[in-house]
């Protein structure tokens, strides 16, 4: 399973914090992106950064692991 | 002595931090800090309380991480970065940091330096509440 | 509430000036302060306490001109200028500054503008006591 | 008379921080400042700047009234 994080402004559009996503093997960020997109398109409409495990990732075509934490973000509006 | 990078919901007092910066050397001649607090009035709005979501996660390590890069980017001596979450009010402190240096001008640069880099690097979102409701804040440009 | 523009002996709170500052206005989001203390070491030398001395009719008044013109260069809400006389030592508080504004960017810009017209403007000079003597300090150029 | 005030290393080298000076119609800062660098050279190496009555004064040929407070200084070191 992928855990997907959701924060502020994108977790209202969602409608909620967490989702759990069946993994499949050789799925990159962009593959995830794109099925949430379709499921939550006003939310993603906000989405411009992501991370994995806790990192910031550039790159959108890396390829995600089982157990893999996935937040897609806003940008930030802290400080 | 609290930690030099923390994200909590209490309030802090700016004299414990500055005696905290300073009690890691007696060279320090430039202290900056900065102070970001929750305003009545945004973007045309009164606003009657902030609230902030984070990724604590991804947000702790980050700001660690920009202490560590201010300290060798500047040469400071110490630096300490402190944002709160929870529910803040008019005139409540939302973020502190501190620079010290030997000299002023590293002192300042860094303290620029962070803040501007924590509001693009930290992953932390702040909600304001209106007489019109609850809106996310979009930073700006 | 004390005064905004003061030079005086004693220590002060930096809690207390930020108190103050902010009393001005709840539209403050941002203050910057610059806080310049007493180091134990200077061009090579150990310094043991650092005293002043001030032409106290015309330093005032110059702290008092440099606020104001802070405050509508910047467009800043408040801004408060502290200097300490007397003798000081190690980590010891020397010159306090502190500018808010609705917005970061002017109170950093504002803080960093004044210590250094202060710098050149308020007639004080220091005195430094190093195991080899005192010396009146001179300034960089 | 012109009062005249020293403060720091000025005053250090001068030895004392106030001196009365007979005033003399149509006298300039810079006739005192000449009479004052003869009796205390190593002092006024120093003094790079002035002040009457308590205001900086940039013009070295402005001429003092009676009972003026007059002040030669060096380089400020405060802050």
């Amino acid at each position: 399973m992928i855990t997907v994080l959701f924060f502020g402004p994108v977790a209202e559009r969602v409608g909620q914090s967490q989702l759990e996503i069946a993994f499949q093997a050789g799925m990159r960020l962009q593959d995830l992106r794109g099925q949430l997109q379709t499921l939550y398109p006003e939310a993603f409409a906000l989405v411009s950064l992501a991370a994995v495990n806790g990192t910031h990732v550039r790159d959108w075509t890396v390829v995600l692991a089982d157990t893999s934490e996935v937040v897609f973000m806003s940008k930030f509006s802290g400080g | 002595m609290k930690d030099a990078v923390r994200i909590e919901q209490d309030d802090f007092s700016q004299d414990e931090e500055i005696r905290a910066l300073q009690a890691s050397s007696k060279r320090m001649g430039g202290i900056a800090t900065f102070l970001g607090c929750a305003r009545d009035f945004s973007e045309g709005r009164a606003v009657s309380e902030i609230s902030f979501d984070a990724y604590e996660r991804m947000a702790l390590p980050e700001m660690q991480k920009l202490r560590e890069e201010a300290i060798s980017r500047f040469g400071l001596l110490e630096a300490r970065i402190v944002h709160r979450l929870g529910v803040v009010r008019a005139g409540d402190a939302i973020v502190f940091i501190a620079t010290g240096a030997e000299h002023r001008a590293p002192a300042l640069d860094a303290c620029r330096w962070l803040i501007d880099e924590l509001k693009e690097r930290v992953p932390i979102w702040k909600k304001e509440t209106t007489p019109q409701g609850e809106t996310w804040v979009t930073p700006h440009p």
